[in-house]
């Protein structure tokens, strides 16, 4: 894969003597899933363009779970300075290694993605050298929420996620409560059990939906099960049938369904700025939202007319300012969610 | 010259092993040649070598006075050699019609002609008396049937050289009588057979020249006119041959074993049993009699506890009746097994020899601790290099597998492993199948051995001459029923012939 | 006399290239392996070095590296049992997965602590393995199913179960693992290492000594090699199928077990078990069925694994070619320990070895 | 929910999910009528998968993808003849050696193909072909007359493959060696090349299940795509008997268990889905139990052949 700026090891060893960072990312998945590893890989380099002095290590891909730690492991080895876990798969993995290096390795920092320290780090003694990233899934949710509200014209929009994560389960719920502001008979569908490798099953799963529950605006959270998702609603009609893409921005011809994106930046570049500092550590959240760029919609395809860009535009206002949902809002759909 | 066939000096290894050494053979139209050696002296190798199965390592082929290099099945058909294998070659899944057919190129249309090869196979079935039912599974054929297809094969493939390798081991007389009117006929057409056959008997009624095989190599040539049973004997095994005659004794009336009225399957007409009753006694041999698939193997197995009757009862020494049905507590009653097939039901063959002689003895005291915890390797091979002496089982270590040794061996190896445990009832079917006069020999000496020492027999054979020779009481199977039971001195043949035939 | 010392030597010879093979198998497993990494324009010495470094350098990396191999092990010797007793067992994941699931189960769903904890969640491992394993041998025996299909589909269905325990039954908070083992009822540690890499060691001692040395794997042996003639020998064979069944799922169960409470996280999670099964059956082959081979050749692919895994971060190539050397050494074994046995090759094999007397002789 | 409204879906979703399984299971069909059972099956609609969006993607040419797909498969399935018949490997193992070996094959390399350029990660799709007529009609209509042309030649080769087993000489021969490969060669078919043949015409068979996958369901390629469908088509076999239309049946019940579970994972969203997901397994056990008769299929299937032995 994609050639990384450092060339061989020979050179990353004697680079050492400069005053450069090292960073690294590890990944269950692929950077070119099209979704959640991929978004990741985007934001890591665009931290890195606007980095100088940092150099990025190859990625390590479609790491097994059995292999988590010891991944972690072989960069602490090598002293990297910034090793980035993309999901929360790997807060209980890390635990002895992010503890072993803590003594053996002060240097070396740990970010893991889409975890909240409070309630899946309890396991961990110190977390003096962890930081994790946490995006306003309400936000995002809701971004996708009045994009569905206001394209749909069936009044029936679906969502599929890999995993039944707690941030999953909020997505959806500010997902729908957004899109019930814009009408409120508007019904939601959803799975959260897809996982991120069987395109098949999303195309299965969103037949399903268009044909008994006539679904006609997808929003997708399960990397390439988005892919399948989007097949079903390509052969049900391209020009009725509307998919929102995450976690990076792909409208573009080759993606007929897609109207627009909702974009994540994993804040790389603020831990990045930290470890510099020496300020990166004691289990601090990043918080990545609208306000600081770490959540925006992408661009739009032709499908969404002028007007309605103009009403999504307000409608953002108004998520950024918290004022468009509710707390309860949100929680009466979650209840439902069994 | 007029031969039909030359080989000349052809040798074949196995690794380091010579079956064959500079062997030399003719044959000539219009002849039977029959080919006449131990177990193990290449017979079936020089033929496989003919066939073009086996690549040989050194000599040459000559037909019709040209040379030829055979180097698959397909060139021995172009040749016009054909062959019935010792082991038979068939799909048993598939018809005899797809038997016959299958491989054949006469036709150049991708597409089977099933009427058209129906057709020429009627015709060949008509010219020499072959009666094969062509739709009929193999499977569900009687071995006698299986045989004539293996013939007919090799016949639809327009062949004049027929190689028989042992055709008549396991046929009955009657089988054989009209294997050899076929054989006639086709040597009247000028047509040529190589014949293998342990039976002298055999070998004196139909060939015509003999060519003695000894350790892989070829000893001799003889016009049968010139020669007599004796010579053949004494050349096959490098020796003088002198062969036995046993005593019959009179029957004692302790029983060891005996069925009252048992039925299996009896609806089935090969294969099952019906309504029998039949008692073994301690010291003599009874014999059963009968054409092969009349109910030899339920009998077998019921004896040996493999499978349990439907009805009637089954009695053991005590006079008390059998109910559990198992081969385990048959052998713990004192059951000792020489099965029907020696390779797939009396041997594992990729264990060792040590290791079946000690097969069901692995938990006693003599060859392990505990009851079985701890084998005591060197107690069993010391118990085997004895029996292996004992038995004169001819290998070159006890801890060779099974499967590397011959059949007669292989069946001296089952003899010694059931014997050692001293039966009170022995079960031999087909004991001697497809072995050589010498091993025979040997295995008829121990039988009668037991049986002296008090043990109860029950010997199942379709080799007539096997009954007839060691019997001391003989009944006959007929379709699943016994016929009736005979004086095994001076048996009444003819009544018996008769009754095997269900007369 | 010469009879035997000759034979005898043919056997050390045998013995000798059955060591030899996957030996060299490996070799070239990494030659090619070294190939496609120059390809890459990295360097495969460097890579290499780091793999060794990555599983072998200190005692905890060495911990690390029993650590992976430890299930392995277990797997491993799970294929080798049923194997010997020609039970085609590919539900050696689905075995491991109910171990560990049964674990979970007990012990986060009773609530217990301690090391009576430990011990109940061992045995609920093996309880539960030897159900896994019992259900295509019933289905073998009774209904004659091939146990090839019955134990992939039941793979399958442990693996949604799994699912099942740790989304549902005992999540932590909602998040898809399991409540983690409370720290008393986890396996205790010994030289950087969980104990459970003793017990697998042990495992795999004990079955040499039961198949190769005891009556009941004498028959479980002759049962695997000629079931008819065991049958009419008087050994029970479908008694001893069954058993061959139930007890290589009790090993794969056992070795789910410890697996959840040996290893980091102590968790059930997405992922735990997964390929264990099928790489303990190449495992098993590689090692020709012995449970000690067995053990080395686990060890083997957890210095693969740990150290592939580095080696990948310090050259930066893609994680396909661990798997792709792993693949080639599998195939290279199998292939290589096939070809040894061919008899053209072994006559020449044999030739070979006067020879090479004559020459010492003459030399 | 309502079953007869989610129908045409279930149906449209069973033949899309037996195609793959079908052509796979043709496939093992030809390879154990000739004595080789081949669980690599996985690893080989694997690589057919991954080839065929490949040169899919780089020709613009879907069929040149799927041709390109089945030779990937033919060649690795080369690799397998040669272990199992020249060298008379264990086919389980070898199979399985298959199964590592091959999807780290083709992952390394959709790691080169597609490398950080998310462009290439997306293929092209085959469009569907819908029968006048027949595609309207109610519930069966979409399901089976509007597909894909790769999934109508799945669906056609089964009556062909019949007929090749039943009417072809060849076909005969196929079957005898795996019945009995020592009395096939004493009849002058020569089982070596036999064996070849069913390895050949197994991989591009399984590979084109493969090559369904990416040209024809979704149009990317995943490492871990075929999901098991491999192993599903070996039982197939096994419950259809060897024989193409059985494995038809097979794989059709298969895929209609399969999208029953997508549609009850679509209708009751709160309940725990793994329990349906476990449903086509399930169903595939429960079929064995009730059809899989203790016929063993063919005698020699498995087992090393080897001229020079008896
Ligand atoms: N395929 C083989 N592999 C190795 N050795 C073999 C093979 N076939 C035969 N032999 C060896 O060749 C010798 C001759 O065997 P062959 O089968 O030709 O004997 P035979 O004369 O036909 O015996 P029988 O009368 O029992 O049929 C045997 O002793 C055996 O050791
Ligand atoms: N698989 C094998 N490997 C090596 N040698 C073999 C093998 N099979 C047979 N042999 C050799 O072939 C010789 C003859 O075996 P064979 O089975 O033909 O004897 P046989 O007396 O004809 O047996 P049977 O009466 O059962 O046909 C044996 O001495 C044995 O050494
Ligand atoms: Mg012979
Ligand atoms: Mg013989």
């Amino acid at each position: 894969s994609g050639s990384s700026s450092g060339g061989d090891s020979s050179s990353s060893e004697s680079g050492s003597e400069t005053s450069g960072h090292k960073v690294a990312m590890i990944m269950s998945g692929t950077v070119t899933d099209g979704g959640w590893d991929q978004g990741h890989y985007e934001s890591l380099k665009r931290a890195i363009d606007s980095h100088s002095g940092w150099e990025m290590l190859e990625p390590k891909e479609s790491t097994a779970n059995a292999d988590a730690a010891t991944a972690a492991q072989s960069y602490v080895d090598q002293d990297v300075d910034l090793i980035i876990g993309n999901g929360n798969q790997f807060a209980s993995d890390w635990m002895e290694v992010v503890a072993d290096a803590l003594e053996s390795h002060p240097n070396v920092h740990f970010l893991i993605t889409n975890t909240d320290p409070v309630t899946e780090m309890t396991d961990y003694e110190s977390l003096a050298n962890v930081e994790t990233v946490l995006p306003d899934f309400t936000q995002t949710g809701a971004l996708a929420g009045v994009v569905a509200g206001l394209m749909t014209q069936t009044k029936n929009i679906g969502f599929i996620s890999g995993m039944k994560l707690p941030s999953s389960l909020k997505k959806f719920s500010a997902y729908l409560a957004a899109a019930r502001k814009i009408d409120p008979s508007i019904e939601g569908q959803y799975n959260f059990e897809a996982g991120f490798t069987d395109a098949s099953l999303g195309t299965k799963l969103t037949e399903q939906w268009i044909s008994t529950n006539d679904v006609d605006v997808m929003w997708g959270d399960a990397s390439v099960v988005d892919d399948g998702a989007r097949q079903a609603l390509e052969h049900a009609g391209e020009d009725t049938h509307f998919d929102i893409a995450q976690p990076i921005d792909i409208v573009g011809p080759d993606q007929p369904t897609v109207v627009t994106s909702t974009v994540i930046d994993w804040m790389i570049g603020q831990a990045m700025d930290e470890v510099e500092a020496g300020s990166f550590g004691d289990g601090k959240v990043i918080e990545a939202n609208m306000e600081n760029g770490g959540i925006m919609l992408g661009s739009f395809s032709d499908k969404v007319s002028a007007d309605i860009q103009a009403k999504i535009a307000d409608y953002s206002d108004q998520i950024k300012s918290g004022s468009l949902l509710a707390d309860e809002d949100i929680s009466d759909i979650m209840g439902t969610l069994g | 010259m007029g031969e039909l066939l030359e080989m000349e000096n052809i040798s074949k290894c196995f690794g380091s092993f010579y079956a064959n050494r500079n062997v030399n053979i003719d044959v000539r139209r219009g002849e039977v040649h029959t080919l006449l050696g131990e177990n193990g002296a290449g017979k079936s190798t020089l033929m496989n070598v003919l066939i073009g199965l086996y690549q040989p390592d050194g000599g040459k082929i000559v037909m019709n006075g040209q040379e030829v290099q055979i180097v698959s099945p397909r060139v021995a058909v172009q040749h016009g050699i054909g062959m019935v294998h010792q082991h038979f070659m068939l799909i048993e899944d598939m018809t005899g019609l797809e038997n016959i057919i299958l491989g054949d190129k006469r036709h150049a249309s991708p597409l089977l002609k099933e009427a058209d090869d129906r057709a020429s196979i009627k015709e060949i079935m008509d010219r020499y008396g072959l009666e094969i039912d062509l739709d009929k599974r193999v499977a569900d054929m009687s071995i006698g049937m299986q045989q004539r297809v293996e013939i007919m094969k090799v016949l639809f493939r327009g062949a004049d050289l027929l190689i028989l390798d042992e055709p008549t081991a396991v046929l009955t007389d009657l089988e054989v009588e009209g294997l050899f009117d076929i054989m006639s006929a086709l040597i009247a057409e000028g047509k040529a057979i190589i014949f293998i056959s342990h039976k002298m008997r055999e070998v004196m009624r139909i060939s015509n020249r003999v060519t003695v095989l000894r350790r892989g190599e070829s000893i001799e040539t003889l016009d049968l006119a010139d020669t007599t049973e004796q010579e053949l004997a004494d050349l096959m095994i490098g020796q003088k041959f002198t062969e036995s005659i046993y005593e019959k004794v009179s029957t004692t009336d302790k029983t060891a074993l005996e069925l009252k009225s048992v039925s299996y399957r009896p609806e089935v007409k090969h294969g099952g049993l019906k309504d029998v009753s039949l008692a073994i006694h301690e010291g003599e041999i009874l014999g059963v009699a009968g054409i092969d698939g009349n109910g030899q193997t339920p009998l077998a197995e019921l004896v040996t506890g493999l499978i349990k009757p439907e009805t009637g009862r089954v009695v053991g020494p005590d006079g008390s009746e059998i109910a559990l049905f198992s081969p385990s507590a048959f052998i713990g009653a004192g059951l000792g097994n020489i099965p029907e097939d020696r390779n797939k039901m009396g041997l594992v063959g990729d264990m060792t020899i040590a290791e079946n002689l000690v097969l069901k003895q692995t938990q006693s005291d003599r060859f392990s601790y505990g009851h079985g915890a701890w084998l005591k390797t060197s107690s069993i091979k010391e118990y085997a290099e004895v029996l292996k002496d004992e038995n004169d089982i001819r290998c070159t270590s006890v801890n060779q597998t099974a499967r590397s040794l011959s059949g007669g061996n292989q069946q001296k190896v089952i003899l010694a492993r059931e014997l050692a445990a001293h039966p009170k009832l022995l079960v031999a079917v087909y004991p001697t199948r497809g072995l050589d006069i010498g091993a025979t020999e040997f295995i008829h000496n121990q039988i009668v051995a037991q049986r002296d020492a008090g043990c109860a027999v029950l010997l199942i054979s379709a080799d007539f001459d096997e009954v007839l020779k060691l019997s001391d009481r003989i009944a006959v199977l007929f379709e699943g029923q016994i016929m009736g039971t005979y004086r095994g001195e001076n048996p009444p043949i003819k009544e018996i012939s008769l009754a095997m035939a269900g007369k | 006399m010469s009879k035997k010392e000759a034979l005898s030597l043919e056997e050390r010879n045998e013995r000798r290239l059955a060591v030899l093979t996957p030996i060299v198998s490996v070799f070239l497993a990494l030659l090619v392996g070294a190939i496609i990494i120059a390809c890459l324009g990295k360097n495969p010495l460097v890579g290499y070095g780091a793999m060794l470094q990555g599983s072998l350098s200190d005692v905890s990396k060495i911990g690390k590296t029993l650590e992976r191999a430890c299930p392995l092990i277990f797997t491993s010797l799970c294929a080798v049992f049923a194997y010997k007793c020609g039970v085609y067992n590919l539900g050696g994941e689905g075995q491991f997965i109910m171990g560990g699931c049964a674990s979970a189960a007990v012990i986060l769903g009773l609530g217990v602590e301690g090391p009576g904890a430990l011990s109940l969640g061992l045995v609920a491992g093996i309880v539960a393995g030897g159900i896994w394993g019992l259900i295509p041998g019933v289905m073998k025996i009774t209904r004659g199913l091939n146990e090839m299909i019955t134990t992939i589909m039941l793979n399958y269905i442990a693996l949604y179960f799994m699912e099942y325990i740790f989304k549902n039954a005992y999540s932590d908070q909602g998040l898809p693992k399991t409540v983690a083992v409370p720290q008393s009822a986890r396996l205790p540690e010994v030289l950087g290492t969980h104990v459970g890499v003793v017990l697998a060691v042990l495992l795999g001692v004990f079955l040499w000594y039961v198949i190769f040395r005891t009556s009941f794997g004498f028959k479980i042996r002759a049962v695997g090699m000629n079931p008819i003639a065991s049958r009419v020998n008087g050994f029970s064979v479908k008694r001893l199928v069954l058993l061959a069944f139930i007890l290589s799922g009790v090993i794969a169960g056992l070795g789910g077990a410890v697996e959840f409470l040996g290893k980091t996280p102590f968790r059930l999670a997405d992922g735990f078990g997964s390929g264990f099964g099928f790489d303990g059956v190449a495992i098993a082959l590689i090692a020709q069925l012995n449970p000690l081979a067995s053990i080395v050749v686990a060890l083997l692919f957890g210095v693969l694994s740990t150290g592939g895994t580095m080696m990948q971060s310090v050259i930066g190539v893609p994680t396909a070619i661990v798997d792709i050397i792993r693949g080639l050494i599998i195939i290279f074994a199998v292939a290589g320990m096939a070809m040894v046995k061919l008899p053209k090759i072994k006559a020449y094999l044999a030739n070979l070895g006067p020879k090479f007397k004559k020459a010492e002789a003459s030399a | 929910m309502d079953f007869f409204a989610t129908l045409p879906t279930i149906l449209r979703a069973t033949t899309m999910g037996a195609v793959p399984i079908l052509l796979a299971a043709l496939g093992e069909v030809f390879s154990e009528r000739a004595g080789l059972v081949n669980i690599g099956l996985e690893g080989i609609m694997g690589i057919g998968a991954f080839v065929a969006f490949a040169v899919g993607k780089l020709t613009g040419n879907l069929w040149l993808g799927l041709l390109a797909g089945m030779l990937a498969g033919m060649l690795v399935n080369l690799l397998y003849a040669f272990c199992t018949v020249t060298l008379c490997a264990d086919q389980v193992v070898t199979g399985m050696a298959i199964n590592v070996l091959v999807p780290a094959i083709a992952l390394f390399g959709y790691n080169l193909f597609v490398g950080s350029n998310s462009a290439n990660a997306t293929g092209e799709q085959m469009a569907s072909l819908s029968i006048p007529g027949l595609a309207s009609m109610p519930y069966v209509g979409d399901a089976f007359f509007a597909q894909t042309p790769l999934a109508y030649l799945a669906f056609i080769m089964v009556p062909l493959v019949s007929l090749f087993f039943k009417r072809f000489r060849l076909g005969l021969s196929f079957r005898s060696v795996g019945e009995n490969p020592h009395a096939s060669e004493t009849l002058g078919i020569n089982v070596v090349r036999v064996k070849y043949a069913a390895c050949i015409v197994c991989g591009a068979l399984a590979a084109a299940g493969g090559a369904f996958l990416t040209l024809c369901y979704t149009p990317i390629y995943t490492d871990g795509i075929v999901m098991g469908r491999g192993f599903i088509a070996l039982a197939t076999v096994i419950f259809g008997r060897w024989s193409a239309v059985g494995a038809l049946g097979a794989s059709l019940l298969f895929g209609f268990f399969d999208g029953l579970n997508v549609a009850l994972q679509a209708q009751f969203q709160a309940a725990p889905v793994m329990f349906f997901k476990m449903i086509p397994y399930l169903v595939t056990i429960i079929a064995l139990i009730f059809f899989g008769s203790k016929h063993a299929g063919p005698k020699a299937n498995g087992q090393p052949y080897l001229r020079e032995q008896r």
